[in-house]
C-alpha cells in the first residue's frame, strides 16, 4: 500500500472521517423522524450567528482545548491517558481550595494562584497511574479508567462531607469570593463591544491558547519533546539512546495532568465560581475526541475544540429548541472519535485507493 | 450485624453481582482472543434499552433478551469490523462505542416513547421475574441454612442462575474443548494459529460475537429483572467494573465468579451505609464503599495482590507483513 | 431536577401544571431538563435571554444560581419551588411536606400489620429529612410503639434517579419487618414502588399521584400540588407577585391520594381518622414538627 | 513413494514465476524452483535475499503477487496455510510459531484436533508423539511448557508439529542460526532420517557449511532473484559464495597492521541476567586497546548482545570496567547510554530497526539520535537547534554517500544499507575513544559492506578502541586485530587472526576448547 501525499495525510482524512461522522449523524436525525437540515441551522444560529452563542462555544472550547491537548501530549509518549476526566475534576478541587481558602487581592494573582492548584491537583492524580506504569507495567489506560471512577467518589465525599457549607442542600462548595471573578469576555474592554450579555467565555480562552503554543514548542523544539516523541515510537530503540523510561513516562503524565487540571480554571473558576459535582461534565473525555480530530498537534486540536465547542453549545440548542434530544451531542462524539480514531486505517485504504486511481488515470492520459 | 441481614445483603450481593458476572464472562471471550473491550459499557447499554423497549411492545422479556442480544451484536460487529478487519486501536474503538450507546440509547428510548429516554414501566410476563426454588418454603425452618437457601439462594430471575452455569460452561468450553484451546492461543500467539492453519480474524470474530450475547444477556438482566425498564445510563459503570473484575481475576471464569460476587457485595453494602456503620462503629462515607471495586484493582494491576498478566498478544491487531 | 421529568413524581408534577396551563390557555411553554449541575445556569439564562418570562423551575439545586441570574434579567419574572430565594423579581413556593408526610405516616400506621414501616428518600438533604420526619410523627400518632425504618438512597442528585437502589432498599426493608414504605425519592422512587408491588407488600407514593403505578398494591400518595404552583405561576405570567408563599395543608398545597386504584386498601376508618388529624392540622390543633425549622425530629432520627 | 530413479525423479515442489513485493520491497522477482522427492534443497543467499518470503509463500503464509505452485506434480493454489498443510507441506518458521504458555502438546495439537474434545485428541497426539521421537529420535517432555525449554527443544517441537500433520515436505528456515554446534549436527542427523524415510527437506541458511555437508541440491537467491540451481556435489563453497553476492568474494579487507596504544577499556569478571533471572554472560574478562579491533566471533545468542547492550548502556550488569583508567558504572547512576556516549563511547546496535533508528523519524531527527543534548544541537539552555543539526546531517550524508541525501526524508523510506550507513556516520562522526559496533553488515549489499568496512578501518587508525560483533565469521577474520570466541555467556579463548583459521574458530565457537575438551 503506497503512501499518501502528506496533504491528504493531514487534512483529508481527517475532513473525510469527520464528513462519514456527520452524514451517519444525520441519518440517525431522519431515523428519529427530525430534519437534518434544520438541526443543522438551529446548532449554527445558537453557537455562532450571535455574540452570545460564541459565548458559549467559546467556552466550551477553551475546556476542550487543555484536555485535548492533554491527551495529545501523552500521545506522543504513546500513552494513552483517558484519566483527562478524573485529573479535570481534581483540577476543580485545588481551585476551589485555592480560591476558598487563601485570601487574594486580585484576580490576577487569584488566576496564577489558581492555575497551580489545578495544574498540581490534576498532576498528581495522573501521577500515581504514571508510576504503575513505569514501575510495574500496569496498563495505563485501565488504571486511568478507574482513577476516573475514584475521583468521581472522592469528589462526591469532598463536597458532601468536607466543602459543603452547613444549611446548604446541594453538594457544592460555597461561592467563591468576588476578588476570584475572572473577566469575562463581556467584561474585557474592547471585548465587551461585541459581548454585551452575561457569557461564561472568559480569559481562560487566552491562556488555552498560549498552551496549545506552549505544547508545540515542548514537543517538537526542546530536548525533552524529542525525547517524548522518541520514547512514543519505540522504547527500545529510546533506552538504546539513554534515554530515561520511568523519567519520561512520569513528566509526560505529569504534564498531561496538569493540563487537564488547569480546565478547572475555565468551567470552575471562570464560570461557575464555586465547586460544583461532576464539574468537568465530560469534558475529559471528549479531549479524546478532540485530540484524535486534531490528528495530536496542537494546531489540530485548537480547530478541532472549536468544533466541539461548537457542537456543544448547538446541542444545548437543539434540546431547547428542537424535539432532538441534548444527547445527539454525544452521539456525534462517539461517532468522530470512531472515524478519526478507531477507524483511521479504512479511510486511508479508501484514500489510497482513489489516489492509485487517478494516478493511473493520469498514466493512461500521459 | 444479625443473620437476617447478612442474608439481606448476600440476596442483594446475587442480584447485584450478576450483571457484572455476565459483562465480565463476556470481556473474558474477547480479550482471551486479543482484542481488549472496553465497550462493554455501552454494549449492555443498547442491549438494555433494546430489551426494555421491545419486551414492552411484545410483553414477553424472553423476546426482550432476545433482542438485546441482537442490539449487543450489532455493537459487537462494529468492535470486530474496526478492530479486527481494520485493524483500528481497539481501546479507542471501546471508548467511541460507550458513548455511541450512551447516546443513541437516549435518543432512541425518547423517539420510541417520548418519556425523557426511559421505557415505560415493564409489568408481569414482560419482565423475568423470580422463581422459587423447589423446597424453598419447606427448607425454611432448618435452621441456618434453610434461610439462607430460602432468602439467598432462592428467589432471583432465571436469568441469575442462567450466569452463575455460564460460568460453569466458560470454565468447560475454555479448557476442555478445541475451541477454548484455540481462542487462549489466539491471545497468545496469532501467528501460531495462523501458521497451523487456522483463520485467526474467524476465530476473533466468533470470540467478540460471544462478548456479544454474553453483554446482551447483562443489559436484559439490567432492564428486564433487576429493574423493570430501561432508564437513561442505567448501567451506571457497571462494564467498566466488570472490566475491573476480570483484571482482578486475571482473565479466568471461575476467579471471574468470586471477583464479581465480591464487588457485588460491596454495592450491596453501598445500599446500606447504616450496617457499615453498625459494624465499624465510625461514620463511613458511602462514595469510599463505592470506589472500593477500583481502588482493588488497581492493587491487582500494580501487581500488589499477584500480577495481572493480560494475554500477551492483546491489543494489538494481527498482521503477517510487519 | 435531576430525577428527569418523567420521574412519575416530582418533575413530573410540574410537568403536568405546565401542561394544563398550555391546555386550558392555549399558551405556549419552553420545558429544559438539566443533563448536569454545570448546565443550569446556561439553561435558565438561555430562557430568560430568550425571551421567556416567567422562567419556572423547580428544585431547591436552582437556588444559588438564581440569586445569580435573578439580578442580570430585572424585567424578568422568575418562580422556584423548594427553595426560598429572596430576590425583587422571584417568587419562591416551598411546600409543607411534613404536614403531608404526617398525614400518610397515618395512613401507613393504621395500614401495617407488623407495626414495622419504612421510608425511603432520595438525597440526603433536611428536605427529605422533613418528609421522613413528618411521616414519622405520624406513624407514632397512630401507634406510638411502632418503627419506623429510614433510609436515604445517596447523597448526591443521583440518588433522585437509581432505582436499583431505591428496589434494593425496599426489599432491606421488607426484611426488616416493614410492611409499608415511603418513598420520598423523585425517579428512585419509582424502583421502590416496583420492588414493594413484587414483595407484596404497601408503598406510599409521593408528589404526584402514584397510585396507579400498581393499582392496589400503592398505598396512597403524599400530595404535594407542584403542578398547582407551576400553573398559577405561569397563569400569574409577567404580573407575578415576587416573594415567599407556603403551601400547606390549609391552603391545599399538599394532601394524600383517594382513587379507584388505592381504594380497596383504605378503609372508611381509616380515612376518617386521617381526616380527622387533618383537620386538626388545618387548626393548628396538630403542630406538626418542621425539620428544616431546627434541624432535629422528635420522632425519628436520622 | 521415495523413489529417486536418476534424473527425471518426479519433483515434489516447483515454483513457477513467484514474485511477492512488500510495499517498496521487491523481496521476490519471477522466482523458479525445481525441488525432486526424497532430496534434502539448500536455499541459500545473504539476508534479505528473499529465502523466508519464498518459503512463507509455498506454506501459504505470505499470498504471492504472481506465480503457480504444483505439489507432487499437480497445480496447488496454496492460499493459506492450511491448505499447505493439506498438501503435505510443513514449515519451521525462522521465528518459531509457538505458545509461550502452552504445553508441548497442548501445541502439537493446536489446529489439528481430533473433534471438539480435548481429551481425545491429547490422548492420542501422545502416541503419536512417542512414535515420531522413537523414528526420529525427537525427545521432548510432552507436558513441558514451551517457555521452559532450550531452543534446539522449541525448534524440535516445531519439527514434530510438521510431522505430526504427516507432512511429506519439509522447510527449515535457517533452522541452526539460533543452535549450537552439536545441536546443529543433530538436526542434520535428524533431517537425514527423515530423508531415508522418503520425505523431501527444503533448508534455508547462508552458512556454506551446512549446505556443503547436509544437501543434495542447492539454489542460490540474490536480491530476491533465483540465480542459480546446482548439484551440491557438483559445486565449491567458493562458488556459491560469488553466486550469493554476484561477484568475488574478498575475503580479506587490506587493512596496515594495527599499531595498539595504552589500554582505553578493560572489563572485568563482566555478569548479566535478564528478565528471568537467567545468567546471559557468565563472567567476562578483555581489554582493548587505542588503535585496535577486538572481533567477537561466536554463534547467535551466545552472550554477545547482551556484551553489547551492558556496555552501551541498555542493561545493567555486575562486575568491573574501566575506561581509559576512568570506572565505567555497569548498573544504577551514570550506566545509561547517555553518560556513555558523554564519557565517549558511540555504539552502532546490531538491530538497526529496533534500537539504531527511530524509522518515522526523520534522518536529521535520527542523526541527533542519542545525541540530542550535544552543545553544538542547542539553541539556548531552552531549544533545540534544528537547523544546525539539518546542516550536519547534509555533511554526514555527504560524507557516507547515503542515498538519496535528503536530510529531511523518513529513515524508513531509506534502503538497509542506507539505512545503516546513517547509524554508522552518527555514531563514527562523534570519534569516540571506543566504538562498540555490532552485525555492522547485516542486511547490506556488498557495496556498502566495503564502505563500513574502510570506516571502521580508518577509524582505527585515528586511534579508537573498536570492539567488533559479528555473526560472520568472514567479517571477524578480515577485520579484527584480535578474535575473542564466545560461548554460552563466557569467553572460549583469543585468538591472533593470522595464526587461526575457521576451523580452529568453529570448535571454540562450538565450545571445544583447545585442549579438546568440551565446555
Ligand atoms: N513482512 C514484511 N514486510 C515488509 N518487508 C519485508 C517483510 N518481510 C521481508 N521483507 C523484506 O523483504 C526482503 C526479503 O526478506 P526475507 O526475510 O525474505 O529475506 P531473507 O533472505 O529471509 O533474509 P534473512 O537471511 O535475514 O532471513 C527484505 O528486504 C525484507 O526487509
Ligand atoms: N522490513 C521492512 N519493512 C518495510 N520496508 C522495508 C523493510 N526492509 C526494507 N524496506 C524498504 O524496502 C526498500 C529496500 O529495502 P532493502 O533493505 O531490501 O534494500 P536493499 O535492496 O537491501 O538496499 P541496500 O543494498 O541499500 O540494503 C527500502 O526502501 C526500505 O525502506
Ligand atoms: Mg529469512
Ligand atoms: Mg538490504
Amino acid at each position: 500500500m503506497d503512501r499518501l501525499p502528506r496533504w491528504a495525510d493531514v487534512a483529508l482524512v481527517p475532513f473525510v472521517s469527520l464528513t462519514l461522522a456527520a452524514l451517519i449523524s444525520a441519518l440517525v436525525i431522519i431515523a428519529i423522524g427530525q430534519d437534518p437540515w434544520e438541526a443543522i441551522k438551529v446548532m449554527v444560529q445558537g453557537s455562532v450567528m450571535n455574540a452570545y452563542g460564541w459565548g458559549y462555544t467559546l467556552y466550551y472550547a477553551t475546556s476542550f482545548m487543555f484536555t485535548g491537548l492533554a491527551v495529545t501530549v501523552a500521545f506522543h509518549a504513546g500513552l494513552f491517558n483517558i484519566g483527562g476526566e478524573g485529573q479535570a475534576q481534581l483540577g476543580g478541587l485545588g481551585v476551589a481550595l485555592v480560591c476558598l481558602f487563601l485570601p487574594w487581592p486580585h484576580w490576577t494573582l487569584a488566576l496564577l494562584g489558581a492555575s497551580l492548584g489545578a495544574a498540581l491537583f490534576g498532576a498528581a492524580w495522573a501521577a500515581i497511574p504514571a508510576y504503575l506504569q513505569a514501575k510495574r507495567g500496569s496498563h495505563i489506560v485501565i488504571t486511568t479508567i478507574m482513577f476516573n471512577y475514584i475521583a468521581a467518589s472522592l469528589m462526591i465525599f469532598m463536597l458532601v462531607d468536607v466543602l459543603r457549607p452547613p444549611g446548604k442542600m446541594d453538594p457544592a462548595t460555597a461561592n467563591f469570593p468576588p476578588e476570584t471573578h475572572l473577566p469575562s469576555f463581556n467584561e474585557i474592554p474592547g471585548l465587551n463591544l461585541v459581548f454585551t450579555s452575561g457569557v461564561p467565555a472568559n480569559v481562560t480562552f487566552f491562556i488555552a491558547l498560549a498552551m496549545a503554543v506552549v505544547v508545540w514548542l515542548l514537543l517538537w523544539r526542546t530536548r525533552l519533546g524529542y525525547q517524548i516523541r522518541a520514547f512514543g515510537k519505540s522504547e527500545p530503540a529510546a533506552r538504546y539512546a539513554g534515554i530515561n523510561p520511568t523519567r519520561i513516562i512520569m513528566i509526560t503524565m505529569l504534564i498531561s495532568g496538569g493540563l487537564a487540571g488547569l480546565m478547572a480554571i475555565n468551567n470552575v473558576m471562570g464560570e461557575a465560581e464555586r465547586l460544583l459535582g461532576n464539574s468537568a461534565s465530560g469534558a475529559g473525555f471528549i479531549g479524546i475526541a478532540v485530540a484524535l480530530m486534531g490528528r495530536n498537534h496542537p494546531v489540530g486540536v485548537v480547530l478541532a475544540a472549536l468544533l466541539f465547542g461548537f457542537l456543544f453549545q448547538g446541542g444545548a440548542e437543539l434540546g431547547l429548541w428542537t424535539k432532538i434530544p441534548i444527547e445527539l451531542r454525544t452521539v456525534v462524539q462517539g461517532l468522530v472519535i470512531l472515524f478519526t480514531g478507531a477507524l483511521d486505517m479504512m479511510v486511508r485504504m479508501l484514500l489510497t485507493r482513489i489516489f492509485a486511481l487517478f494516478r493511473t488515470r493520469k498514466l493512461e492520459a500521459a | 450485624m444479625d443473620y437476617a441481614t447478612l442474608l439481606q445483603l448476600l440476596d442483594s450481593t446475587l442480584r447485584l453481582a450478576t450483571p457484572l458476572l455476565l459483562a465480565c464472562l463476556a470481556g473474558l471471550y474477547s480479550e482471551r482472543s486479543g482484542v481488549f473491550d472496553i465497550g462493554l459499557e455501552g454494549k449492555m447499554l443498547v442491549a438494555a434499552m433494546c430489551a426494555g423497549a421491545v419486551a414492552f411492545y411484545t410483553g414477553s422479556a424472553w423476546v426482550g433478551a432476545l433482542a438485546g442480544i441482537a442490539g449487543s451484536l450489532v455493537f459487537a460487529l462494529i468492535h470486530g469490523v474496526t478492530s479486527i478487519t481494520f485493524r483500528g486501536n481497539q481501546l479507542i474503538a471501546g471508548v467511541a462505542l460507550n458513548f455511541l450507546a450512551s447516546g443513541m440509547t437516549v435518543l432512541v428510548a425518547q423517539y420510541l416513547f417520548g418519556q425523557g429516554g426511559r421505557t415505560p414501566p415493564l409489568e408481569g410476563a414482560a419482565r423475568f421475574n423470580p422463581i422459587d426454588l423447589p423446597l424453598s418454603e419447606t427448607l425454611k425452618g432448618v435452621p441456618v441454612i434453610g434461610p439462607f437457601y430460602h432468602e439467598v439462594i432462592s428467589g432471583h430471575s432465571i436469568l441469575v442462575y442462567a450466569a452463575f452455569a455460564i460460568v460453569a460452561l466458560t470454565w468447560w468450553v475454555l479448557y476442555r474443548t478445541r475451541y477454548g484451546l484455540r481462542l487462549r492461543a489466539v491471545g497468545e500467539n496469532p501467528a501460531a494459529v495462523d501458521t497451523a492453519g487456522v483463520s485467526v480474524p474467524a476465530l476473533r470474530f466468533s470470540a467478540v460475537m460471544v462478548t456479544g450475547v454474553l453483554c446482551g444477556l447483562a443489559g436484559a438482566y439490567m432492564a428486564t429483572a433487576l429493574q423493570a425498564g430501561f432508564g437513561k445510563e442505567m448501567t451506571a459503570g457497571r462494564g467498566y467494573i466488570a472490566l475491573a473484575a476480570l483484571i482482578f481475576a486475571k482473565w479466568r471464569p471461575i476467579q471471574a465468579m468470586w471477583a464479581c460476587l465480591l464487588f457485588g457485595f460491596f454495592q450491596a453494602l453501598a445500599t446500606r451505609p447504616d450496617i457499615v456503620e453498625g459494624i465499624v462503629q465510625v461514620k463511613i462515607p458511602v462514595s469510599f464503599i463505592e470506589a472500593l471495586p477500583y481502588v482493588l484493582t488497581v492493587f491487582v494491576l500494580a501487581g500488589f495482590v499477584g500480577k495481572a498478566i493480560p494475554p500477551r498478544a492483546g491489543g494489538e491487531p494481527y498482521v503477517k507483513e510487519r | 431536577d435531576l430525577g428527569g421529568k418523567f420521574d412519575k413524581s416530582f418533575n413530573e408534577a410540574a410537568f403536568n401544571g405546565a401542561e394544563r396551563w398550555a391546555k386550558e390557555t392555549g399558551g405556549t411553554y419552553k420545558e429544559l431538563e438539566m443533563q448536569d449541575e454545570a448546565q443550569r445556569e446556561q439553561a435558565l439564562r438561555r430562557l430568560a435571554e430568550s425571551g421567556a418570562n416567567p422562567v419556572v423551575m423547580t428544585g431547591f439545586a436552582f437556588g444559588d444560581v438564581l440569586n445569580k441570574v435573578a439580578p442580570d434579567f430585572p424585567n424578568t419574572k422568575f418562580a422556584i419551588v423548594d427553595m426560598v430565594v429572596e430576590q425583587p423579581n422571584v417568587k419562591s413556593v416551598v411546600f409543607n411536606e411534613h404536614e403531608g408526610s404526617y398525614l400518610v405516616g397515618m395512613m401507613a400506621a393504621l395500614a401495617s400489620k407488623t407495626g414495622t414501616v419504612g421510608f425511603i428518600g432520595g438525597m440526603d438533604i433536611p428536605l427529605i429529612r422533613k418528609f421522613g420526619c413528618g411521616y414519622a410523627q405520624g406513624v407514632k400518632a397512630v401507634n406510638p410503639d411502632a418503627k419506623v425504618v429510614i433510609n436515604m438512597t445517596g447523597t448526591t442528585p443521583a440518588a433522585w434517579n437509581d432505582p436499583v437502589k431505591g428496589a434494593e432498599l425496599a426489599k432491606g426493608q421488607k426484611a426488616q419487618g416493614a410492611d409499608v414504605i415511603y418513598a420520598a425519592a423523585g425517579g428512585t422512587g419509582v424502583g421502590v414502588l416496583q420492588a414493594a408491588a413484587d414483595e407484596g407488600i404497601l408503598s406510599i407514593g409521593v408528589d404526584s399521584n402514584q397510585n396507579y403505578l400498581h393499582p392496589g398494591k400503592v398505598l396512597t400518595s403524599m400530595l404535594k400540588r407542584v403542578d398547582n404552583a407551576v400553573y398559577e405561576a405561569f397563569k400569574e405570567g409577567e404580573n407575578l407577585t415576587p416573594g415567599i408563599n407556603v403551601m400547606g395543608l390549609a391552603n391545599d398545597g399538599v394532601g394524600y391520594a383517594m382513587d379507584e386504584n388505592n381504594a380497596s386498601l383504605v378503609t372508611p376508618e381509616m380515612q376518617a381518622k386521617v381526616d380527622e388529624a387533618a383537620a386538626k392540622i388545618k387548626s393548628g390543633e396538630i403542630v406538626v414538627h418542621d425539620y428544616m425549622s431546627d434541624n432535629t425530629c422528635p420522632a425519628a432520627t436520622f | 513413494m521415495a523413489n529417486q530413479s536418476g534424473a527425471e525423479a518426479a519433483y515434489a515442489i516447483e515454483l513457477k514465476g513467484i514474485s511477492k513485493a512488500f510495499g517498496p520491497v521487491q523481496a521476490n522477482k519471477d522466482i523458479n524452483i525445481a525441488v525432486p522427492k526424497g532430496t534434502i534443497h539448500g536455499i541459500i543467499g545473504e539476508n534479505g535475499a528473499g529465502k523466508s518470503t519464498l518459503m512463507s509463500i509455498l506454506y501459504g503464509f505470505y499470498k504471492a503477487d504472481a506465480g503457480q505452485i504444483f505439489v507432487n506434480g499437480q497445480l496447488t493454489p496454496i492460499p493459506d496455510s492450511q491448505s499447505a498443510i493439506r498438501a503435505g507441506i510443513g514449515m519451521v518458521f525462522q521465528h518459531f510459531k509457538l505458545v509461550q504458555n502452552f504445553t508441548v502438546l497442548e501445541n502439537i495439537i493446536l489446529g489439528a484436533e481430533e473433534g471438539q474434545m480435548l481429551n481425545t485428541s491429547l490422548t492420542k497426539a501422545r502416541k503419536e508423539l512417542e512414535r515420531l521421537a522413537r523414528d526420529y529420535d525427537l525427545e521432548v517432555d510432552p507436558d513441558a511448557l514451551i517457555e521452559d525449554l532450550s531452543v534446539g527443544h522449541q525448534q524440535r517441537v516445531e519439527i514434530l508439529k510438521a510431522l505430526y500433520r504427516q507432512a511429506d515436505i519439509l522447510i527449515l528456515d535457517e533452522p541452526t542460526g539460533v543452535l549450537t554446534p552439536d545441536e546443529a549436527d543433530h538436526l542434520f542427523r535428524i533431517l537425514k532420517g527423515l530423508k531415508e524415510q522418503g520425505k523431501t527437506v527444503i533448508l534455508i541458511t547462508h552458512k556454506l557449511r551446512e549446505i556443503m555437508e547436509a544437501t543434495d541440491n542447492v539454489s542460490v537467491m540474490r536480491r530476491g532473484t533465483m540465480v542459480a540451481t546446482v548439484k551440491t556435489a557438483e559445486t565449491s563453497p567458493e562458488q556459491l559464495a560469488e553466486l550469493m553476492v554476484g561477484r568475488k568474494v574478498l575475503l580479506e579487507v587490506d587493512k596496515g597492521t594495527a599499531r595498539p596504544g595504552e589500554v582505553v577499556l578493560k572489563v572485568e569478571d563482566l555478569r548479566v541476567r535478564d528478565e528471568h533471572k537467567v545468567e546471559r554472560l557468565k563472567g567476562i574478562s578483555f581489554e582493548i586497546r587505542a588503535g585496535e579491533i577486538l572481533g567477537i566471533a561466536g554463534v547467535a545468542g551466545n552472550g554477545q548482545s547482551e556484551l553489547l547492550a551492558a556496555l552501551g548502556g541498555m542493561q545493567a550488569a555486575t562486575g568491573t570496567a574501566t575506561l581509559k583508567g576512568a570506572p565505567l558504572p555497569l548498573s544504577g547512576a551514570g550506566s545509561d547510554g547517555q553518560s556513555r556516549r558523554r564519557s565517549g563511547i558511540a555504539h552502532v546496535p546490531e538491530d538497526r530497526h529496533h534500537h539504531g533508528l527511530i524509522l518515522d523519524f526523520t534522518a536529521w531527527e535520527n542523526v541527533a539520535f542519542g545525541y540530542f543534548n550535544d552543545p553544538r544541537y542547542q539553541k539556548n539552555a531552552l531549544f533545540m537547534d534544528n537547523d544546525a543539526i539539518r546542516a550536519d546531517t547534509e555533511r554526514k550524508m555527504a560524507k557516507f554517500d547515503v542515498r538519496p541525501p535528503i536530510p529531511t526524508l523518513a529513515a524508513k523510506s531509506f534502503s538497509g544499507g542506507n539505512q545503516q550507513k546513517i547509524v554508522v556516520a552518527r555514531e563514527m562522526e562523534q570519534n569516540p575513544a571506543l566504538l562498540l559496533i555490532g552485525q555492522p553488515t547485516r542486511g547490506v549489499d556488498i557495496g556498502a559492506i566495503e564502505f563500513i568496512h574502510k570506516q571502521i578501518i580508518a577509524l582505527r587508525d585515528a586511534g579508537a578502541a573498536i570492539l567488533l560483533v559479528s555473526v560472520e565469521l568472514d567479517e571477524i577474520m578480515s577485520l579484527s586485530d584480535r578474535i575473542a570466541v564466545m560461548f554460552d555467556g563466557r569467553i572460549m579463548g583469543f585468538r591472533d587472526p593470522e595464526k587461526t583459521d575457521e576451523r580452529e574458530l568453529g570448535l571454540l565457537m562450538a565450545g571445544v576448547t583447545g585442549k579438546g575438551e568440551a565446555a
